[in-house]
């Protein structure tokens, strides 16, 4: 007999998913119910916003900021890199 | 060819609506006509028009051979929309008779009165006989139609609080017109303030184009007054008659009066909410006779023509202190973007998704950025609706270079480059769902997956782990399929 | 992110439904409608054509419509209204859709018609009416006058074209003339054709009907033809309808079935028919006359100056046309002996040579 | 002038020491160059910033202070004059045989004409190809590149357009290089030409960039052979004026130097490319060879049921094609030589469509303004004309300055054109559209009285009664 379990499947690239399997560990495996793969896995349904807002704090961390007041083409072509 | 965008909400609404509806709506000549040129694609009004005249049923086997198998997807298309529209009957499949499709009755022969004109159906409008007042000519309906709308949009975009309150001393919509947006959250009222904020259905409002806008108002309309006559309140309005009465609308001749004596009771209780919404003008020194607004006699026309349309009213409503609807937006490939525009009403919405830098008398300049499309997907305004709404307010140049070259109206770059940044926001995609494992072999599993990808609900699926992710909507389907299979098996044991 | 790659594209194009044009040539030879009298009257026709320009109005509201009527002795227009033919005073000449002469229609109060519909109707029946009274019983000649009306049409579509395209500004940086696209841009309006004839084709006719059918051709315009006479083939109008890439269809075994006709084969517009089957022809006549004996061949002698058509060689190997004398070409082989070379050769050899000449002027082929 | 003419052609000489071989413009170069120069240099050598046109200048301002009346009246005024040809009824080449050349040494790679000459040529050249076989239906051509000293076959004599495009696109992403040989292309054309009928006209076309030539041997010896094989030369140039150029193109046109002309600009070039597509006039009865040619008329034929025939000319399974009159061969499109008993098979359709050629459409006249009464729209397209100006001021002040200017570009003041047989008025566009494309009048097509009772009506357009007739 299969079984089916709630939960709330994730897609993502690998890069963001290594980020999530770290959240997940140092929270002692409260999200990921299921790993399911390179850019897959499930993540409990009630933690799926909180998950959301760590992996943004995070992100804002690693992304710099870019100048935003600019307008010269040369800023054109950083905004270009920063993202 | 596909239907086009902003008849989507439309077409939406109408196939909620149950078959009976259809049958009623359809006995009116006009609805008829309306629908089959707004809400069909291309193919679809071929095979309609070549059924009208057909004495016998049209052979599903025929219509594979007339159609070309390279156009086989529209085709489908076509009869799916035909369907859901109530427009087309297709026969069961049985054994001794092929399959046929047949108009609908009261379809078929409401077309044929609008094309061949006769009957005594007046829904083309009666016109009025009494004189004309000099200065009712097409440009005041214009410029009347056009403040009226105006206003509304205002009361929108002022509740984001980008622009300070108008100025020049309008006091906005009607009560009731406010009670609609609100009614349909485009705005709602946050906390105890009193200060209206915008919501993501508001955004969206804001980004269509001026037609979409009647639409989507006018359906908010329909909707709630469904609403109250379910509740009980009696309105003395009905949907189908309303939706039936704007067709109607829409067939009418701009700058021509018409009789508000030949309408219906409640018809004439919609015309002061058409008056609210700038759709139809009423002289005050004659009270029996209306004049349709551009608004409303555009409300079945396609897109291209719309284009033509909106240039026509910039061109009427010059002098008014710019248009918000002229098409008058250059977007360079270097994220550049040129808004010829002085009307505080599109340079809010510009300020929406792009930093502007510098505004001079009919043009304001800017530059689409990171932050400021990332600033607009936070408030809830997606990438498409800023592209859409770039699409639509397009400058004519842009059109003929566009057309003249072969390429795709924006740049493809800055098209991207916007669904990129909005993808920045969203590192993720998030379904919620069961995840089916342990099986106890791998034939039940094969089975069980095969069948829920049919049903089109499976999402991920892993054969060598023998694990797939289903919706949350298909589950009991799976379930049953499941139960279904452990029966057999037992039963097999 | 992998909803973004070079295959995927979102294209935001502004390309609604381009509009189309459709100008219909309605055949009004006294002689062919009488001789259809009584399977179908000339008024039921036109009420079926009405219907069927409604139809094609209805797909859009940015569709036009033009009707010309190529009549025995002239073609004129029907709809937009010509001013030549009645000079009226507030002089509505603009080939726009919205008439003037809506006014006239209010009287009539016609609450059950489509406003638009209403008003090429009336345009299009009283064009017709004064048509047919300033036709005299007595001066009927038997032609249909189907090259002056399409060449009419003809420049119509290319005036209202012109008016569609983009305008090629100087400051356009894609101006034409230095950046050659080597496939021409798309049109930016679908025009078509649609006869209805009733009549033979006249052969004097045939010059300047094929000129308009190339001009046609040359703008991409498909010229459709609805023949509905029992006796009359109109070979020009097939040939057209190949040439063009257009639909011939006969409706002459039933002719009270023209309007099935029209909205079934021939309603689809250039858009439509990229994804319907359109009727083709089994066979098409190609055979030319010969200009000497009118006799229809399928192998004839061309003069290589004016391109006359014989069925045999002329006397004297002289064109009848231009009078030019012509050399007989040994007929498929490659003439690669120049003439002046012969002469000298005969007066170096004149006394050997003398059987080969008398041979050439019989017409026999002299081997190259 | 005559001096700018001869510092250019001293400049070519010098140019020329650049090649190896033998070069044929040097010094008789510099001779001819005087001479011409005397006769005032009516020849278009010049470039294109030589003729200074101030466009200002061209500009009048309109009565009421704009200048949209003088645009619009400048863009008629070009359309107009591309429209004043003669039109007396000469007697054609309708079947032709052209070689065209096409330069691809490395003066191509000038961006003097955007996006550079070489890209500009190709572009032209494939648009060369297709008007060539519209105008000509039943004509051959071939195409020759210039390269590397040596010519290159780039596709053979042939009628079928489809074909020569292919083998162009292959070229298209070819940079040009190394230098011409005018002698090894006009050598590669005689061997292509030799072999053609003598009922057709022997044409080649040159689109020359490069401001020397680099041959073998001596070019004049190549120039005496071509006029003994009656092949007339005619040479689109870029840039400037080449002596050995002009020299070829008037010994081998009978003395008329009309054949070689000088793109001053984009625009030009593609003009003067594309007027070669209209036949040549036959000049002198010893260049026309008349012959009576044996030619097939198939029917079209679709296959019934499921049976797929083979087409001999290609060996492709076809549903629809023409049966060769003669010996039934199936080929699967026309015009086409029968592959099995060699007989020319086409369609009387494309006979009809060189006709325009032999009786073309005889110019409109201007209508002034004491004659414009009679019409308040074209005939044709019922575009509404230009109401006559009643005011009084505004209209001496026309007559002041702009209306001579206009009267010299053939433009009407009233912007009607009439038909002078029919009387009917037409629009500039129409005016142009009737005799670039379609080559009626619509006015006297439209009226019966007009054909029947004229001689004269019938002659202009060139539709003699019942010259052709298809059976009915």
């Amino acid at each position: 007999m299969p079984r089916a379990i709630r939960g709330v499947l994730i897609e993502c690239d690998p890069s963001i998913k290594s980020i999530i399997m770290n959240i997940n560990e140092s929270e002692a495996n409260a999200y990921v119910i299921e790993d399911l793969d390179d850019s897959h896995l499930v993540v409990q349904e009630s933690k799926v916003q909180d998950l959301k807002r760590r992996l943004d704090d995070h992100l804002k961390e690693t992304i710099p900021e870019i100048d935003r007041d600019s307008d010269s083409d040369r800023d054109v072509k950083q905004d270009k890199k920063g993202w | 060819m596909s239907v086009n965008a902003n008849s989507s909400q439309l077409s939406e609404y109408l196939e909620r609506l149950p078959g009976t509806t259809f049958r009623r709506l359809y006995q009116q000549p006009s609805t008829a006509f309306a629908i089959f040129r707004r809400m069909l694609p291309h193919l679809a009004k071929t095979i309609v028009m070549a059924m009208l005249y057909m004495p016998t049923p049209f052979l599903l086997s025929d219509l594979e051979i007339w159609v070309k198998p390279t156009a086989k997807r529209q085709k489908d298309q076509a009869l799916s929309i035909l369907r859901a529209l109530h427009i087309i009957a297709v026969t069961v499949p049985c054994r001794e008779t092929p399959q046929s499709m047949t108009l609908t009755a009261n379809f078929k022969s409401s077309l044929r009165f609008a094309l061949e004109g006769g009957g005594d159906h007046n829904s083309f409008g009666v016109p009025s006989q009494l004189p004309i007042a000099a200065d009712v000519d097409i440009a005041f309906l214009d410029k009347y139609a056009r403040k009226k709308w105006d206003d509304i949009l205002h009361f929108v975009v002022n509740s984001v609080g980008l622009i300070d309150s108008r100025s020049d001393g309008s006091n906005g919509p009607k009560a009731s017109v406010k009670d609609l947006l609100m009614a349909g959250r485009l705005v709602e009222r946050k906390g105890a303030s009193s200060t209206m904020n915008i919501t993501q259905a508001g955004f969206t409002f804001l980004l269509q184009e001026a037609n979409s806008q009647v639409w989507t108002l006018l359906l908010l309309w329909l909707e709630a007054a469904d609403h109250a006559n379910k509740e009980g309140h009696h309105t003395g309005m009905e949907s189908v008659d309303m939706l039936s009465f704007l067709f109607l609308l829409a067939s009418l001749e701009l700058g021509r009066a018409y009789s508000t004596d030949a309408l219906t009771e409640p018809r004439r209780n919609m015309i002061p909410y058409l008056v609210d919404f700038g759709l139809i003008y009423i002289p005050h020194h004659d009270r029996r006779q209306y004049f349709p607004t551009r608004l409303a006699t555009t409300l079945t026309s396609s897109e291209s023509s719309l284009r033509s349309v909106s240039a026509g009213f910039t061109a009427a409503s010059e002098g008014m202190g710019g248009a918000q609807d002229s098409n008058a937006i250059i977007l360079e490939t270097n994220f550049r973007m040129y808004g010829y525009t002085s009307s505080p009403l599109q340079i809010a919405v510009l300020a929406l998704f792009c930093d502007l830098k510098m505004r001079f008398q009919e043009l304001v300049s800017g530059k689409l950025t990171r932050q400021s499309v990332r600033r607009a997907v936070d408030m809830g305004i997606t990438a498409d609706q800023i592209i859409s709404y770039l699409a639509t307010h397009a400058h004519e140049q842009m059109h003929r270079v566009a057309a003249s070259a072969k390429k795709s109206l924006l740049p493809t770059v800055i098209v991207d480059q916007i669904r990129l940044w909005q993808l920045d926001t969203e590192r993720m995609a998030t379904t919620n769902g069961f995840l089916f494992k342990e099986f106890d072999d791998y034939k039940e599993y094969i089975s069980v997956v095969t069948f829920a990808d049919e049903i089109g609900v499976l999402q991920w699926r892993n054969d060598r782990k023998g694990m797939f992710f289903i919706t949350y909507a298909g589950l009991s389907q799976v379930k049953d399929f499941v139960k279904n299979k452990n029966k057999e098996k037992k039963a097999g044991k | 992110m992998n909803a973004i790659d070079g295959s995927s594209h979102v294209e935001v194009n502004a390309t609604g439904q381009t509009p189309s044009l459709l100008t219909i040539v309605i055949d009004t030879n006294p002689r062919g409608w009488a001789a259809l009298k009584d399977t179908l009257p000339f008024s039921k026709a036109i009420a079926n054509i009405l219907v069927f320009i409604n139809a094609h109005l209805a797909f859009g509201n940015d569709n036009q419509v033009a009707v010309l009527a190529a009549h025995s002795n002239k073609a004129v227009w029907l709809y937009p209204k010509s001013p030549h033919s009645d000079r009226e005073p507030n002089g509505s000449t603009d080939g726009d859709v919205e008439m003037k002469d809506v006014d006239d229609d209010k009287d009539r109060g016609n609450a059950n018609k489509y406003p638009q519909f209403s008003a090429i109707e009336s345009s299009i029946l009283s064009s017709l009416q004064s048509l047919i009274k300033s036709t005299l019983p007595s001066t009927l000649p038997p032609t249909t006058l189907i090259a002056g009306a399409l060449s009419q049409s003809l420049s119509h579509i290319h005036k209202t074209s012109l008016s569609f395209a983009p305008p090629k500004a100087s400051t356009d940086p894609a101006a034409p003339s230095t950046a050659v696209t080597l496939t021409p841009s798309q049109p930016t309006l679908h025009a078509r054709i649609l006869i209805v004839s009733v009549s033979d084709s006249e052969p004097s006719q045939y010059i300047p009907t094929m000129n308009a059918v190339f001009a046609a051709s040359h703008a991409r315009i498909p010229i459709d033809t609805l023949s509905l006479s029992q006796h009359c083939s109109p070979t020009f109008l097939q040939q057209a309808a190949v040439i063009t890439g257009g639909v011939f269809l006969s409706a002459a075994l039933n002719p009270r079935g023209l309007l099935t006709y029209l909205m079934f084969g021939l309603l689809a517009d250039a858009e439509a028919r990229n994804s319907v089957t359109l009727p083709t022809q089994d066979s098409v006549d190609f055979r030319a006359a010969c200009f000497c004996h009118r006799k229809v061949v399928d192998t004839g002698f061309v003069c290589s100056i004016c391109l006359s058509i014989f069925c045999e060689v002329p006397q004297g190997a002289e064109c009848l046309t231009c009078g030019t004398k012509l050399a007989l070409g040994s007929y498929g082989a490659n003439p690669a002996v120049v003439p002046r070379k012969k002469k000298k050769r005969k007066k170096a050899l004149n006394g050997v040579m003398d059987r080969d000449a008398s041979g050439s002027a019989a017409g026999t082929p002299v081997p190259g | 002038m005559a001096d700018s003419d001869g510092e250019y052609q001293a400049d070519d000489g010098s140019d020329a020491e650049f090649g190896a071989h033998q070069v044929s413009s040097s010094h008789d170069t510099r001779g001819r160059s005087r001479k011409d120069g005397g006769k005032g240099g009516r020849k278009p050598a010049k470039a294109a910033w030589e003729d200074i046109q101030r466009s200002w200048d061209a500009v009048v301002e309109g009565a009421d202070g704009t200048l949209t009346g003088a645009i619009e009246g400048l863009a008629e005024a070009e359309k107009r004059t591309r429209l004043m040809r003669d039109t007396t009824p000469l007697q054609r080449g309708i079947i032709r045989h052209l070689v065209l050349v096409l330069d691809m040494s490395f003066y191509m790679l000038e961006k003097d004409l955007l996006p550079s000459r070489h890209e500009l040529t190709m572009a032209y050249a494939c648009e060369f190809v297709r008007e060539f076989f519209e105008q000509n239906p039943i004509s051959q051509l071939a195409i020759v590149g210039m390269r590397d000293g040596i010519a290159v076959r780039i596709s053979d004599m042939g009628g079928n357009p489809a074909e020569h495009l292919e083998r162009l696109q292959g070229w298209v992403k070819q940079d040009p290089e190394g230098n011409p040989s005018l002698q090894n292309a006009l050598e590669m054309c005689r061997g292509a030409l030799f072999h053609t009928p003598s009922h057709g006209t022997r044409e080649v076309l040159i689109i020359y960039g490069a401001m020397m030539s680099s041959d073998p041997g001596d070019i004049h010896e190549t120039i005496v052979s071509l006029i003994t094989d009656k092949i007339r030369v005619s040479i689109v140039g870029l840039g400037a004026q080449v002596a050995i150029c002009a020299e070829l193109c008037k010994k081998t046109n009978g003395g008329d130097e009309s054949a070689y002309n000088i793109a001053q600009h984009e625009n030009n070039f593609r003009d003067l490319m594309l007027a070669v597509t209209t036949p040549p006039v036959t000049r002198t009865k010893e260049q026309s060879n008349a012959s009576l040619l044996m030619m097939g008329f198939p029917s079209r034929v679709l296959t019934t049921g499921n049976t797929i025939n083979f087409c001999t000319c290609h060996n492709r399974p076809t549903r629809e094609g023409y049966n060769c009159t003669r010996c039934g061969s199936h080929v699967c499109r026309l015009p086409a030589e029968c592959p099995g008993c060699g007989l020319t098979l086409i369609l009387s359709t494309h006979l009809a469509r060189s006709y325009h050629h032999l009786f073309p459409l005889r110019n409109w006249v201007e209508v002034p303004w004491s004659q414009a009464h009679s019409s308040e729209a074209c005939y044709a397209c019922l575009t509404p004309f230009p109401k006559r100006d009643n005011n009084k001021k505004g209209k001496d002040k026309t007559k002041d300055h702009t209306k001579p200017k206009e009267k010299a570009k053939g433009l009407s003041e009233s912007s009607r054109y009439a038909c002078e047989v029919c009387r009917n008025h037409f629009c500039i566009d129409c005016d142009l559209f009737a005799h670039e494309v379609l080559h009626n009048c619509p006015g006297c097509q439209s009226d019966a009285r007009g054909m029947s009772t004229g001689e004269e009506a019938a002659h202009t357009n060139g539709n003699t009664d019942g010259a052709m007739e298809v059976d009915s």
